[in-house]
């Protein structure tokens, strides 16, 4: 069993490396046939600043890795040997090497996203189980769901522009600028630590319950098929209290069938920096790709796209892998 | 059977599902030590009377305020269980005195967790924190239902055949030592010789734990093989009750009388098939006067005006039919 | 009596006489085990069966027997790993396109369960006029619909009226094996297989549904395969009816149904036969189990004669030798080495 | 379908929608709207006036000038806020549902074609399929906006194409996975032996058991697209213009002083709230969908349980 598991793993790992090397590829390859190729976009803006032709080439192909004048699959080629081999170009606008700035945004956003992910998943299911459970108290019930379906209806983005502009700016109840308090050092200190908790109050509020409705929902959803099962009528049967049929009965057997989700909500969550991060100040992968959008500093655009990429398939083999390990049927054949 | 005492006596009860009347006013006794089975069509209500004994049926359904059933737990004790209050009875009654016998072929174990599992925690749902004594126990009964303890144990349910599933379901009934097992449709959807198996073993176990037996099915054959006291149920009441050779050689209802011919009876090769006509009835939309009367042969005008009530006949015998009522 | 049909009959072996014969079929399947690992084993392992035209067979297993697989393998439904499955003459994996349009016309199957047999939104009318219209078997749309009304009739949907715009889960698991029954029979086909086609359903509705897959049957001499664990259903059908008895993925016995009951040869048929619950009490005593232990799942069979690790009359020739299902009487047919 | 029955299913539907009031509300709501994005398309809207400059014209406060355009002031253009909002729904609409007929038509295609042929076409499009699903939409449609020439971003078939670039994805896996398990359905091996086509099994039996959910997809699809659509000039990334709502927003914020004054409180929050209504009432009819297409809740829903 041990042996076969690792066979297993071996395989999911191999897979995932397909996959990540598929989607690189078919991004770049669509990146540069589309009409705004960046090489032929970087080229002309030098061009515009009165640079020689052929040292605004010779520029492009300094900053991205690869030339204007290359056919596509040469320029996929190109930057994908870069990508294996670390080397993800120049930024235009920081004058670092893309790895370098990409290097220091990882950590903010690593911290904000699995902070947001594991509240939500927490308070997502506790709401779908509590829909499920009391679905007898119907005004109860409906009402959450009607918050929740409203809540749904709200574009993360807007709900970041609606709390910064009024519990940030305007009623001043929390910061709304930056990662944490300008005068204090950023340092492994508690006191450092509770700055940037506070800061990322209103950023992981947004995000959270910008993301929990799905998933509450899809709870929900599982969970009142889950009640039904003849399992749970016999462990009432059994004499089992109801804190037992809820854990390991309800619970259990709700969420393993949407495990996978959660590698979507990351995706989701991952994305959703990109407005979140920018709207809040706050330094990391989203904010650097909307900063470096708004600049056209396309290797660190492409770069932040590829890391985001190879994060989301990271992800993706960790559920799928934990997923095998955790859930039973999983394990066993259909006959 | 020397001395006859009832165990479990069910007097006047009525269930609706959102005020759909599906049991209608039954009265039936169950004697200490003898299988008393529960006989009719999918949707006669004899599970959800089942389900009422246990008290686990679905909150859509009400019991009728003037229901009671007793049950005698000693020479001393007699508890109305519909009276009791949710937590005591859960404690007390559920699977310590009565448990049921899940049909195997459906989901009845949770597939998320090892067999093991499922006796622990319905021996610590009744305050038994001893695991030695309760996985001791759990092999003692995985034994007698011939199942290897030790694989079993950790087994979770989907790694096992429907065989497998309805004996350790048998198994985990028998956990708490209990005195009356429900067994609600035990051999449904295995195959013919499994069946067999099951059926030999209740009645090993039976004999083994001194239990009594209330059977519920839809399977007169099976009935044959194990009852000794019969209750024919049609569109929710009790139209039939008599002793095993009664029902089988004198049935006297024309639904008892149909049930029985429209079972082939092997080596009989018939020309004509028997059937009862018509379809069971839409509890939405029942017939006047006997329930019965739309699909039978000898349906009278009072059949279709009044309702029989069910009389005795003599000791062991009842029924609700306007001819015999004569 | 219905004019035409032939009974079941197991001196009837001219080849031509058969609507179907499957040869020597075997059927490979792998499943998962665990997380990665796949086993191969054979769910049908070189059976043969032979339906005569205007026959009912019976095909007889437990679950695991293979029964179901060989019924869909003469349906075209699984393509068998190895044999062949003549229509008429002609194997209907090698048909031309023609050909194979006139066999699946001929050849309908009326699945278990009715609750996943029927397309749920669709309306019975329109399912079964849609059958006749798709095949153009109907000039209008009004003969399409008296066609249906009269098949719906005859399949016991009465009156067809009530029934033409109920979706399927506004009937009875009865009614919609009954519409199921009559999808299969509106294109009078001449073969038709049906799998445990009442065990779903409650003891008293069983035999009036065979009832009237037997009077539609005998109306247009179609010749029917009934796969069931239950013999005593196939009782209906007459003392003649053949029947084959599987068990893992094996044919151990055939012959008529009036036969096999009274003096069941191959131990596998006696301890099934000795298992039927029989609605008799006074008859309780006298069944009992002769095999031991349980059937084991098709992926481990026991090599030599299948039954090889449960048969209490097990001989050393028996675990290493397959015996060979040998005509031992005129048409009794068994495979077992205490016949040999 | 004769008359009456398109009667009784049109008498269904309407009684559908009526049962509760965030339904009639959502169904008010897509109609005000389509009625909008046609008045717009048929000429019946004015056109913007031009942009006048100057902190005198832009968000003024409400007037009753030129009834009803100047309702609720001007925007950061000094153009009439109301005509610029209503103005937008065409392009929105537009834009979504271009893109959910991609989204959706690609997904079920894949999905079903994979799931049903099985063997190496599944295989091929399985990989297809969970590639695009580790591709987040927004993020390659983020990028491929921004790098787009100018007169490109304003196309609608380019941003509905760009905006279904890998969205089909999720949907066609599942149904893929649906069509596996309806392969296995005795309704298919009997439509298999009544002779019918794959073609015929695969988009009347299948497609149909699939309905509701499809038409579900399609109806999230555009609450996706609205998503993406403006979200993606909320960041600055499309031409500035008055008719795009997420636009709006961002010059609210950034240029109008909603952050220090009340004074584009107006310009703040009316194209909030044209896009959380429009977003609402697409979710409210994505749910709706189950129950119009699966006869069986169509039935229960009618009859109040």
């Amino acid at each position: 069993m041990y042996g076969s598991s690792m066979h297993w793993i071996a395989k999911k790992i191999l897979f995932a490396t397909i996959t990540w090397f598929l989607a690189i590829s078919i991004s770049i390859i669509v990146i540069v046939l589309s009409p705004g190729d960046p090489a032929k976009m970087l080229l002309a803006s030098f061009l515009q600043q009165g640079m020689p032709y052929e040292q605004a080439v010779r520029m492009v192909q300094a900053y991205l890795g690869f030339s204007p004048e290359e056919p596509w699959w040469s320029k996929w080629l190109r930057y994908f040997q870069g990508v294996v081999t670390g080397n993800l170009g120049t930024s235009i606008s920081y004058r670092f090497s893309v790895t370098h700035v990409i290097a220091n945004a990882i950590p903010w956003s690593a911290f904000f996203v699995s902070y947001s992910l594991s509240i939500t998943l927490i308070l997502g299911v506790l709401m779908g189980l509590t829909m499920t459970y009391y679905r007898e108290r119907v005004l109860f019930v409906r009402s959450i769901s009607s918050i929740l379906t409203i809540l749904n209806s709200v574009p993360n983005w807007i709900l970041a522009a609606v709390f910064f502009v009024y519990l940030g700016v305007r009623w001043r109840l929390f910061p709304y600028s930056g990662p944490y308090s300008p005068d204090i050092q950023p340092e492994p200190s508690l006191q450092f630590i509770l700055s940037v908790l506070h800061h990322y109050t209103l950023p992981v509020m947004v995000m959270v319950l910008a993301s929990l409705p799905g998933w509450a929902f899809a709870l929900s959803a599982m969970a009142s098929a889950v009640i039904k099962e003849d399992y749970v009528i016999a462990a009432k049967a059994r004499g089992l209290k109801s804190g037992r049929i809820i854990t390991a009965y309800i619970a259990k057997n709700s969420i393993l069938p949407i495990y996978a989700n959660i590698a979507l909500t990351f995706a989701w969550l991952l994305v959703g920096t990109v407005w979140i991060e920018t709207q809040f100040n706050l330094p990391g992968l989203g904010s650097l790709l909307s900063v470096t959008t708004g600049a056209r500093d396309y290797p660190v655009m492409i770069g932040v796209y590829v890391i985001i990429i190879t994060v989301i398939v990271l992800g993706n083999l960790l559920t799928d892998i934990t997923y095998g390990l955790i859930d039973p049927r999983a394990r066993v054949g259909e006959a | 059977m020397n001395t006859i005492k009832p165990l479990i006596e069910v007097r006047n009860l009525g269930v609706s599902y959102l005020n759909i009347k599906v049991i209608s006013n039954i009265d039936f006794t169950v004697f200490k030590g003898e299988v008393f089975a529960l006989v009719g069509e999918s949707g006669c209500g004899k599970s959800t009377a089942a389900n009422a004994i246990l008290r686990i049926l679905p909150e859509i359904a009400s019991i009728d305020p003037t229901s009671i059933i007793t049950y005698h737990k000693d020479d001393l004790n007699s508890l109305n269980l519909l009276a009791m209050d949710e937590q005591v009875f859960s404690r007390e009654i559920r699977w310590r005195e009565i448990s049921m016998v899940f049909q195997g072929a459906l989901n009845s174990l949770n597939p998320v967790i090892k067999i093991r599992d499922h006796f622990t925690e319905t021996a610590r749902a009744h305050g038994i924190k001893d695991r030695k004594w309760i996985l001791d126990r759990a092999r003692e009964l995985l034994e007698a239902v011939k199942l290897d303890p030790d694989r079993v144990l950790n087994l979770y349910p989907i790694e096992m055949s429907g065989g497998m599933k309805q004996r350790t379901l048998i198994a985990l009934a028998l956990l708490l030592n209990p005195k009356f097992v429900i067994l609600d449709e035990p051999t449904t959807a295995l195959d013919v010789l499994i069946q067999r198996e099951i059926i030999s073993l209740l009645k090993d176990l039976k004999n083994k734990f001194n239990l009594t037996y209330m059977l519920i099915t839809h399977d007169i054959a099976l009935v044959a093989d194990i009852a000794d006291r019969i209750a024919i149920m049609y569109a929710g009441r009790i139209v039939e009750e008599a002793d095993i050779y009664d029902i089988f050689y004198k049935p006297l209802h024309p639904y008892t009388q149909g049930l029985l011919m429209s079972v082939p009876k092997l080596g009989e090769f018939k020309e004509e098939i028997v059937t009862i006509p018509g379809m069971p009835p839409d509890y939405r939309n029942l017939p006047s006067g006997c329930k019965f009367h739309p699909r039978c042969p000898y349906a009278m005008d009072i059949c279709r005006k009044e309702e029989p009530p069910i009389i005795k006949l003599d000791r062991e015998r009842r029924i609700a039919c306007w001819i015999h009522l004569r | 009596m219905h004019a035409g049909f032939i009974y079941a009959n197991s001196e009837v072996k001219i080849v031509d006489n058969n609507v179907i014969e499957a040869k020597n079929i075997k059927v490979v399947f792998s499943v998962r085990k665990g997380l990665l690992k796949r086993i191969k084993f054979a769910a049908v392992d070189k059976v043969s069966v032979y339906v005569p035209r205007g026959s009912v067979v019976g095909l007889i297993g437990e679950s695991g027997s293979g029964k179901t697989t060989l019924g869909k393998v003469t349906l075209a439904l699984i393509k068998p790993t190895n044999g062949e499955v003549l229509f008429q003459g002609k194997n209907i994996f090698k048909m031309s396109e023609k050909e194979f349009r006139y066999y699946r016309l001929n050849a309908q199957y009326i699945p278990q369960d009715p609750y996943a047999s029927i397309h749920p939104f669709k309306k019975i009318g329109d399912i079964l006029i849609d059958v006749l219209k798709y095949h153009r078997l109907a000039n209008s749309y009004k003969e399409a619909l008296e066609i249906v009304k009269d098949v719906m009739g005859k399949a016991g949907l009465n009156p067809p009226e009530k029934y033409l715009d109920k979706y399927p889960f506004q009937l009875s698991g009865g009614e919609r094996q009954r519409a199921s029954i009559a999808r299969a029979l509106i294109l009078r086909p001449a073969y038709i297989v049906a799998d445990e086609p009442v065990t779903m359903l409650d003891a008293s509705l069983k035999s009036s549904i065979i009832k009237t897959l037997r009077d539609m049957l005998y109306e247009i001499h179609s010749s029917l395969l009934f796969i069931t664990h239950e013999i005593s259903l196939l009782q209906f059908f007459g003392r003649n009816t053949l029947i084959n008895v599987m068990y893992l993925g094996k044919i151990v016995e055939s012959g008529c149904i009036n036969d096999i009951l009274s003096e069941p040869l191959h131990p596998y048929t006696k301890a099934l036969i000795a298992a039927i619950p029989i609605a008799d009490p006074k008859s309780r005593e006298t069944r009992k189990l002769i095999l031991k232990g349980i059937a084991p799942s098709p992926l481990n069979r026991p090599g030599g004669c299948v039954l090889s690790d449960r048969c209490p009359y097990a001989m050393d020739i028996c675990r290493k030798e397959e015996p060979i299902l040998k005509e031992i009487e005129s048409g009794r047919r068994v495979a077992c080495n205490l016949y040999a | 379908m004769s008359l009456s029955t398109t009667l009784s299913t049109l008498r269904l539907v309407s009684r559908i929608y009526t049962k509760s009031p965030s339904t009639i509300f959502s169904l008010i709501v897509i109609t005000l709207y389509t009625v909008g994005a046609l008045a717009t398309v048929l000429g019946l809207v004015p056109p913007l006036p031009p942009a006048k400059g100057g902190w005198e014209y832009i968000y003024q406060p409400p007037s009753a000038r030129d009834f009803p355009w100047y309702i609720l002031g001007t925007d950061f253009t000094g153009r009439p806020l109301l005509l610029a909002i209503v103005r937008g729904i065409s392009t929105t609409l537009a834009v979504a549902f271009l893109s959910a007929v991609i989204t959706v038509t690609i997904g079920v295609a894949l999905g079903l074609i994979s799931g049903y042929l099985g063997g190496i076409v599944d295989e091929i499009f399985s990989i297809i399929i969970n590639v695009a699903l580790t591709i987040p939409t927004y993020l390659l449609a983020l990028i491929l906006v921004a790098t787009l020439p100018a007169e490109l971003k304003t196309n609608i078939l380019v941003l509905a194409g760009i905006l279904s670039i890998t969205a089909w994805a999720s949907l066609a896996r599942a149904v893929r996975a649906q069509t596996l398990s309806l392969r296995k359905r005795e309704f298919i091996d009997v439509a298999k032996t009544l002779g019918f086509s794959a073609w015929k099994i695969m988009f009347d039996e299948i497609l149909r058991f699939m309905a509701p959910f499809i038409a579900m997809s399609l109806t999230l699809a555009m609450c996706n697209a609205v998503y993406g659509y403006t979200g993606l000039a909320f960041l600055g990334l499309m031409p500035i213009s008055s008719e795009n709502w997420g636009i709006q927003i961002y010059m609210a914020i950034r240029a109008g002083g909603a952050l220090y004054s009340d004074r584009a409180i107006l310009a703040l929050w009316s194209p909030i709230i044209t896009i959380v209504l429009l977003q609402y009432a697409l979710i409210n009819i994505a749910k709706t969908m189950e129950a119009i297409f699966n006869p069986a809740l169509r039935v229960s829903y009618i009859k109040g349980e």
